[in-house]
C-alpha cells in the first residue's frame, strides 16, 4: 500500500494533487451538472455498447489479424497479396470514411436488391450496429495483421529451430512456441492498439449507434450543455483507457520478456 | 464590420446546399443576401457543423445563426433569437406501402429517424416515446436511410420533405401528415440566433427581415422555390 | 522415450543400433558456396565424438544437417538404423518420419535457445506431454530429477532470461535429456557463456559422456575434447582432415593445416 | 476512353467526378488540398512539441515530467473527436478571451489555424512518445563519446542526437504522418470543409454515395502510398551507416 | 589542437604539464555503494598506465570519473596543471571550463562507439571541426593523415558498422588523436574484439606509447602492460592495492590479492 501511495508523497506532486483537487471541485460546483440524474440510464446503455463494440470487434480483429500477419510474413504470394493489400486499403483510408462506405454506400445499394427486405438477415442489415462492428473489426484486422506480421517474423529463429530439432510438428509450434512468442513480443503495441480501437469507437455515432460519444452528444443537443458532457466523456475514455493499460501491463508482467535490468 | 452568418455545413436542401462549384445556394442563402442587404449589413456566409453551430456561436466563431432553426425556449436559454423569417408544420414521411399517420399510436414500435439538434428530436424524442428513435447528423441520412428501408418514418420540416418525395429516391415515400403542434418544442417558426445581449445585430436583423417581409422580396424568393408562402404571421 | 520408439517399424530388431549414427558423404551448398564437400562419420552408440575446426569451416552446418535443420544437398543419414528418406533435392521425403526421428536426436545450441515464454520446468515438459503425448504427471516429475541433475531444481518456476548463461545452457541440456534422445548434438556449448560458467556445463556434460550417451560434440575446448571425446574429428573447408582417438589427434597431428590449427588456439 | 467507360456503366460516375462543374472533382480536390495543408502542418507542429517534450520527458525537472506525463497520457488517452471538440470550443474561446482581455478585440481563428492547432496538438502527445523513444535507442556511448570530446549540449542534440535518432524514429513518424492525414476527416464534425466533408456533401448532393466515398478513398490511398515511397527512402538515408539486417543474419 | 590550449590562462606557463594529469583521494559512490574508496595517481608527460584489476573494481569507473562521465563524489583531479573546478557535490562547477578540458583528454571506449551515421572521415573530422572549429580543409587534411597511420586509408567513405571490429577501434584511436590529445584514456580497447583482431589494436597503441603520449589504459591484456607501461596500478574494490614498476608487479608482486590475481588469469 505504502509503495502505491509513496511515488504521490514529493512535493511537486502533492502540489499538483491539489490543483487537481481544486480543478475537479471546482468543476463539481461551478459547472452544470443537472442534467446528470436524467441521463445516467442512457449513459449506462452507451457505456455499455461502447465497451461491447470495443471488446467484439478487437476480439475478432485479432482473429483475422493472425491469419493476415501469417500470411504475409511467411505465405505463398497468393495468400499474402491480397493480405498485403487488404492491409493497406485498411490503413490507408479514414476509419470514418470506410464506415459511411460500409453504411451508406450499401444504404443506397439495398434497394436495388430484389427480395432483400424479405430475407431473414433483413432485421439485422436494417441496424446500424452490425456496420459498426463489421468496420471496426476489419480496421483492426488490418492494422493489427500489420503489428502480426512484424510479430511473427520477429520471433528468433533460434526458438523455432529449437523446437524443429525435437520433432516437433508445425501446428504444434505454431500453437505452442512461434504464436505465444510473436504475441508476447508485441503485446505492448496491442495494448496500444486496443487503445486506438477505443478511441475509434465514437466514430460509429455517426451511423447512428448510440454509443456513450453519441450520448454526450445528445445531451448537449437536448440541454446546450457543451463542456460539461464533453469532460465527462472525455474522463470516461481516459478511465477505460487506464483499465486497458493496466490489462495489458498485467498480461506482460505475467511472462517476463527482458532480462530484469537489461 | 463584417458579420459572419453562421449555416449548417451539411447540405440542407432547398434551403441550402453547396453547388458543384463550391458556391451555396438554396431558399435560405437567398433570404440571408437579402436581410443583409435590406439592413446594411456586410455578411459572410460562414459554415460550421450543425451539431456544433450553437458553441460557435456563443465561442464567437460566427455572429448569427440562420440554418433554419427554430425559435424553442430550450435554445432561448442559450441565445437570442430575431424574428421568424419562416415557418412550417413538422410532418412526417414513411414508405408507400405503410399505412399509418402522424399519431405517437400509429408510429408505435417503429424506427423513426430525425436529424440531431433539431426540434424533431426533441419532439419525438417527448411523444414517440413507443418508437425507436434513430438520430442522424444530418437530415439527409435519414433520407437515405428511409430510401433504403432501415427506417420506416422519419419527422422533419414540411418543406424539405415536400422537395425530398419529389425526387427519384423519395419515389418510395410519401407525406403522411404532420404532427400535433406544440408551440414550446416546434417553436415559432423559424429565425435568426444571435448572441444573448448582441441587441443591435437582433435589431438590425429584424429590420431587415421586415423590410424584405414588407417590399415582396421574401415572396419573390418564395415562390422561386415553393409552390406555396412559407411564412404567415 | 518410448512413445517414438514403439512407433518405428524397426525400434525392436534394432535396440542396440538406436544410439548409431551413420553419415554417408553429405554434401550441402548455400547457392553457388559449397560448406560440405562430402563428409562420412560413424558413431557406435555411447562414442562420444569431437567435432573440432576453424570458422567457417562447416561444422555448425553438420550438425544442422543431421537433423535437417539445414537440408542436405545429397548424401545419406542413417539415425538408430533409419535411413532418414530425401526427396532428389534433399529434403526430407517424409515428415512424419522427420518428426519420428527428430525426437531421437536432440540439439543443444550455443545460444541455448530455450523457450523464453515458459519457465524452466515448462521447457523440460514440453515435448514430453505436447509431442510425445507423456501423461504430464509423469512428465513433470522426470523433469524435476532431471533439474535436479544439473543442479537447477530450485529454479524449475524462473523464466529462462532469469538466469545465467550457464544456467540457461544446463537447463537446455536438461531440456534434451527429457526426451532420453538416442544421440545428442551439441554446437558450441559453452562459447556464449563468460569464462567462469564453462566449467558448470562441462560438468554436466562430462557426466552425460560417462554414462554413455552417444555425443556429437562442436567445440573449441581442446581440453574438454582430449579428456572425454572418443574420436576427434578435425574439418577444414568442409572436408575431414583428419580423425582419430584424441591422444593421436592432440598429441601426433599429421596434417599441416591441424598442426597450424592447434597452434593457433593456444 | 468513352465507350469503355460506357461499357463498364461508369459514364455517370465519370461525369459525377469530371474536374469542371457539374463535375465533383474539383471540390474533392480542394478538400484534400485543404486536408493536406492541415495535416502538413500539425504534423510540424506535432514534431515541435514533440522534440521540445520528448527532450523535456527525458531530461526536464520532475515537474516537467509530471506535466508532460499528464499531457501524453490524457491526449492519447481521450478519442481525437472528443479532444477536437474540446480544443475546437475551448481553445478558440479561450484565445478569444486572452485577446479580448488584452485589448485586442478578437482574432480571426481561420479553419486551417485552427485544424493545424487542434491536430498539431493531438500529434504532439504521440511524437514526445516516437521521439523519446527514439533518443533512448540511440546507443547510450554514442552520446558519451560526444560528451567527452567536449561538445556542448546543444551541438551534441543537433550532431549527433538527432541524426542519430532518426532511423528509429522514423518508422514511428512516418505512421503518425499517415494518422494526421486521416485524422483530418475527423474535422469534418466541426464542419470544417476537407476532404471528408466535401465528399459527404457532393455524396448526399448527388445521392452518389459509393461513388464519392470511393473517390475519397482512392485519393486518401493515393497519398498513403506515395508517403510510404517517400518514408521508405528517407528511412534509407537514414540508415544509411548500418548495414541491412538482411544481410547481417544468415 | 592548438585553439583549446590558447583559451587556457595556464597554457604558456605549464606547457610541460600539458601532457600530466593528477587524480586526489578520489572517491566515487552509486547510491550507497562505493565504487572508489579514495584514489590517488599520477602521471607525468609521456607516461604509460596500465590499471588492471578484477572485474568490478572500480576501473572504468575511475577513468569516466577523470572526464567527468560519472560525477566523482569528491577528490581533486588536475589535467595538464589546470584543475577542474567543482562544486561540493562533485559536479563540475564550470561547464566551460570542463568542455575545453575534455577536448585534451581523449577517450577510447571499449565498445569504440563511433557515430555510426557518419563515415569514418567525418568521425575524424567531426570535433576538430565543430567543437575546436578547425577549418575543414585542414581538418580533413589531418584526418586522412591519422587514418593511414592507422592503415585505414582506404576506408574513409565507410561507414563504421560496415568495418571489423579492430577497424573501428582503430578509427576510434584516430579520431581521438584528430584532437591531439594531452592525455589518452583507453578503458578496455580490446576486449570487444575477437582474438585475430586485438593483435591490430595493440600494435597502434604501441606504437602511440613510443612516440611519447601520456596514456591510461584498462587493460586485460597483460603482455601489453608488461612490455609497454611504465607503471602498472592494481585496483582490488575500489583501492589501488598495488603499484610500480611491471617488472615489480608482474615479476615480485607483494599483496596476497595480486598474486591471486595474476594467477586467476593465466
Ligand atoms: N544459411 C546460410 N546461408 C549462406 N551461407 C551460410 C549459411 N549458413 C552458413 N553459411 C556459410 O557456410 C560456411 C560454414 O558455416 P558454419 O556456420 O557451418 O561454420 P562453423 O564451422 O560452424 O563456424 P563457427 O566456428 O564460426 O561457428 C560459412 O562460410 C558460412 O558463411
Ligand atoms: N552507473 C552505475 N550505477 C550503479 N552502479 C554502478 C554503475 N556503474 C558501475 N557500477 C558498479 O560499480 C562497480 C565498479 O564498476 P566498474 O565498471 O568501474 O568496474 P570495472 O573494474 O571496470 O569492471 P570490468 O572489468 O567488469 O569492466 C561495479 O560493482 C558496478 O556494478
Ligand atoms: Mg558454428
Ligand atoms: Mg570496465
Amino acid at each position: 500500500m505504502m509503495k502505491l501511495i509513496r511515488p504521490f508523497l514529493l512535493p511537486h506532486r502533492l502540489v499538483l494533487l491539489g490543483l487537481f483537487v481544486a480543478l475537479v471541485i471546482w468543476c463539481i460546483f461551478s459547472l452544470r451538472w443537472d442534467w446528470l440524474p436524467k441521463y445516467l440510464p442512457l449513459a449506462m446503455q452507451g457505456l455499455w455498447r461502447t465497451i461491447w463494440l470495443l471488446v467484439v470487434s478487437s476480439v475478432l480483429g485479432f482473429l483475422l489479424a493472425v491469419p493476415l500477419g501469417l500470411a504475409q510474413a511467411v505465405g505463398p504470394w497468393y495468400l499474402s497479396a491480397p493480405a498485403r493489400v487488404f492491409c493497406t486499403l485498411i490503413r490507408g483510408t479514414p476509419l470514418l470514411l470506410q464506415i459511411w462506405l460500409l453504411y451508406y454506400g450499401l444504404g443506397s445499394v439495398f434497394p436495388q436488391i430484389d427480395g432483400i427486405r424479405d430475407s431473414a438477415l433483413w432485421p439485422y442489415l436494417r441496424q446500424a450496429w452490425p456496420y459498426a462492428l463489421l468496420a471496426l473489426t476489419l480496421s483492426f484486422a488490418g492494422y493489427e495483421g500489420e503489428v502480426m506480421r512484424g510479430a511473427f517474423s520477429g520471433v528468433n529463429r533460434g526458438q523455432l529451430e529449437a523446437a524443429q530439432s525435437f520433432g516437433m510438428p508445425r501446428f504444434t509450434i505454431f500453437r505452442r512456441v512461434w504464436l505465444p512468442q510473436a504475441v508476447r513480443n508485441v503485446l505492448p503495441t496491442l495494448g496500444g492498439e486496443t487503445i486506438l480501437q477505443l478511441k475509434a469507437t465514437p466514430l460509429v455515432a455517426t451511423i447512428t449507434v448510440v454509443e456513450i460519444f453519441a450520448v454526450s452528444s445528445r445531451v448537449r443537443q437536448d440541454t446546450f450543455v457543451i463542456y460539461e458532457p464533453l469532460l465527462l466523456l472525455a474522463l470516461v475514455y481516459m478511465v477505460i483507457a487506464g483499465i486497458i493499460a493496466l490489462g495489458f501491463r498485467w498480461l506482460e508482467s505475467r511472462v517476463p520478456t527482458h532480462r530484469p535490468g537489461a | 464590420e463584417q458579420v459572419k452568418i453562421g449555416i449548417a455545413a451539411e447540405p440542407y436542401p432547398p434551403f441550402a446546399s453547396p453547388d458543384s462549384s463550391g458556391n451555396w445556394v438554396g431558399w435560405e442563402i437567398e433570404v440571408i443576401d437579402a436581410v443583409c442587404k435590406a439592413a446594411e449589413l456586410d455578411c459572410v456566409l460562414t459554415p460550421v457543423a450543425w451539431d456544433g453551430i450553437i458553441p460557435s456561436l456563443t465561442g464567437k466563431q460566427i455572429d448569427a445563426i440562420m440554418a433554419s432553426m427554430s425559435i424553442t425556449e430550450e435554445r432561448m436559454q442559450s441565445i437570442d433569437f430575431s424574428n421568424p423569417y419562416y415557418n412550417t408544420p413538422a410532418v412526417i414521411v414513411a414508405d408507400k406501402s405503410l399505412d399509418l399517420d402522424a399519431t405517437p399510436e400509429s408510429l408505435a414500435g417503429k424506427i423513426i429517424g430525425v436529424q440531431a439538434s433539431t426540434i424533431h428530436q426533441a419532439y419525438a424524442n417527448q411523444y414517440f416515446g413507443n418508437s425507436e428513435i434513430r438520430v442522424y447528423q444530418t437530415q439527409d441520412e435519414a433520407n437515405q436511410d428511409l430510401y433504403a428501408g432501415r427506417i420506416d418514418a422519419t419527422q422533419a420540416d414540411s418543406i424539405a420533405m415536400a422537395d425530398f418525395v419529389a425526387t427519384d429516391s423519395g419515389q418510395c415515400c410519401e407525406i403522411k401528415g404532420a404532427v400535433a403542434n406544440d408551440e414550446a418544442i416546434l417553436g415559432k417558426g423559424v429565425g435568426a440566433g444571435v448572441r444573448k445581449g448582441d441587441d443591435a445585430l437582433r435589431e438590425a436583423l429584424n429590420k431587415g427581415i421586415a423590410a424584405i417581409l414588407a417590399d415582396g422580396t421574401h415572396a419573390a424568393i418564395t415562390a422561386r422555390y415553393f409552390s406555396a408562402p412559407i411564412y404567415s404571421e | 522415450m518410448t512413445t517414438a520408439q514403439q512407433a518405428t517399424p524397426q525400434a525392436g530388431a534394432a535396440t542396440d543400433a538406436s544410439g548409431s549414427l551413420v553419415i554417408e558423404d553429405l554434401h550441402k551448398s548455400f547457392g553457388d558456396l559449397e560448406v560440405l564437400k562430402g563428409v562420412s562419420l560413424t558413431a557406435k552408440r555411447g562414442d562420444v565424438i569431437a567435432i573440432i575446426g576453424g570458422s567457417g569451416s562447416g561444422k555448425s552446418t553438420m550438425l544442422r544437417c543431421i537433423n535437417f535443420l539445414e537440408t542436405p544437398t545429397s548424401g545419406r543419414i542413417v539415425i538408430g538404423g533409419e535411413e532418414i528418406r530425401m526427396r532428389p533435392d534433399g529434403s526430407a521425403a517424409d515428415r512424419k518420419q522427420l518428426e519420428r526421428v527428430r525426437t531421437r536426436l536432440a540439439m543443444v545450441f550455443q545460444s541455448f535457445n530455450l523457450w523464453t515464454h515458459r519457465t524452466l520446468l515448462e521447457n523440460v515438459i514440453e515435448v514430453p506431454v505436447h509431442v510425445l503425448r507423456v501423461p504430464r504427471a509423469q512428465a513433470i516429475e522426470k523433469a524435476r530429477s532431471l533439474l535436479k541433475r544439473v543442479g537447477l531444481e530450485e529454479k524449475e518456476n524462473t523464466y529462462p532470461l532469469f538466469l545465467s548463461g550457464g544456467q540457461q545452457q544446463r537447463a537446455a541440456i536438461a531440456r534434451a535429456l527429457a526426451v532420453d534422445p538416442a544421440v545428442m548434438l551439441f554446437d558450441e556449448p559453452t562459447s556464449a557463456l563468460d569464462p567462469e560458467l564453462v566449467g558448470e556445463v562441462l560438468n554436466v556434460m562430462r557426466d552425460l559422456a560417462a554414462e554413455g550417451r552417444t555425443m556429437l560434440v562442436v567445440t573449441h575446448e581442446m581440453n574438454f575434447a582430449r579428456e572425454v571425446a572418443d574420436h576427434v574429428v578435425y574439418l577444414y573447408q568442409g572436408r575431414i582432415e583428419e580423425q582419430g582417438p584424441p591422444s593421436q589427434i592432440f598429441g601426433n597431428p599429421q596434417s599441416e593445416r591441424l598442426k597450424q590449427f592447434l597452434k593457433s588456439i593456444n | 476512353m468513352e465507350w469503355v467507360l460506357n461499357a463498364l456503366g461508369l459514364a455517370k460516375s465519370a461525369e459525377l467526378l469530371s474536374l469542371s462543374p457539374p463535375g465533383w472533382g474539383m471540390n474533392l480536390l480542394r478538400g484534400l488540398s485543404k486536408s493536406l495543408q492541415i495535416a502538413i502542418g500539425a504534423f510540424g507542429f506535432g514534431l515541435v512539441i514533440g522534440l521540445f517534450g520528448a527532450y523535456g520527458k527525458l531530461y526536464g525537472g520532475p515537474v516537467i515530467r509530471d506535466l508532460l506525463a499528464i499531457y501524453t497520457t490524457v491526449v492519447r488517452a481521450v478519442p481525437e473527436l472528443v479532444l477536437i471538440l474540446i480544443l475546437y470550443f475551448v481553445g478558440t474561446d479561450l484565445i478569444n478571451q486572452a485577446a479580448e482581455a488584452l485589448g485586442y478585440g478578437r482574432v480571426e481563428i481561420s479553419g486551417v489555424a485552427a485544424g493545424i492547432w487542434v491536430l498539431g496538438v493531438v500529434q504532439g502527445a504521440y511524437s514526445t512518445e516516437i521521439l523519446r523513444g527514439a533518443i533512448l535507442a540511440v546507443p547510450q556511448g554514442q552520446i558519451e563519446a560526444a560528451r567527452a570530446f567536449g561538445m556542448p549540449p546543444v551541438m551534441l542534440m543537433r550532431r549527433v542526437t538527432i541524426p542519430a535518432m532518426m532511423s528509429f524514429a522514423i518508422p514511428g513518424l512516418a505512421n503518425l504522418w499517415l494518422i494526421a492525414t486521416k485524422d483530418t476527416a475527423l474535422l469534418a464534425v466541426v464542419g470544417f470543409s476537407e476532404l471528408t466533408l466535401e465528399t459527404r456533401q457532393a455524396a448526399s448532393s448527388t445521392r452518389a454515395y459509393f461513388t464519392f466515398f470511393l473517390a475519397a478513398g482512392a485519393l486518401y490511398l493515393i497519398v498513403t502510398l506515395l508517403s510510404g515511397v517517400f518514408f521508405q527512402r528517407l528511412e534509407r538515408w537514414a540508415r544509411r551507416g548500418q548495414p541491412s539486417i538482411r544481410g547481417a543474419s544468415r
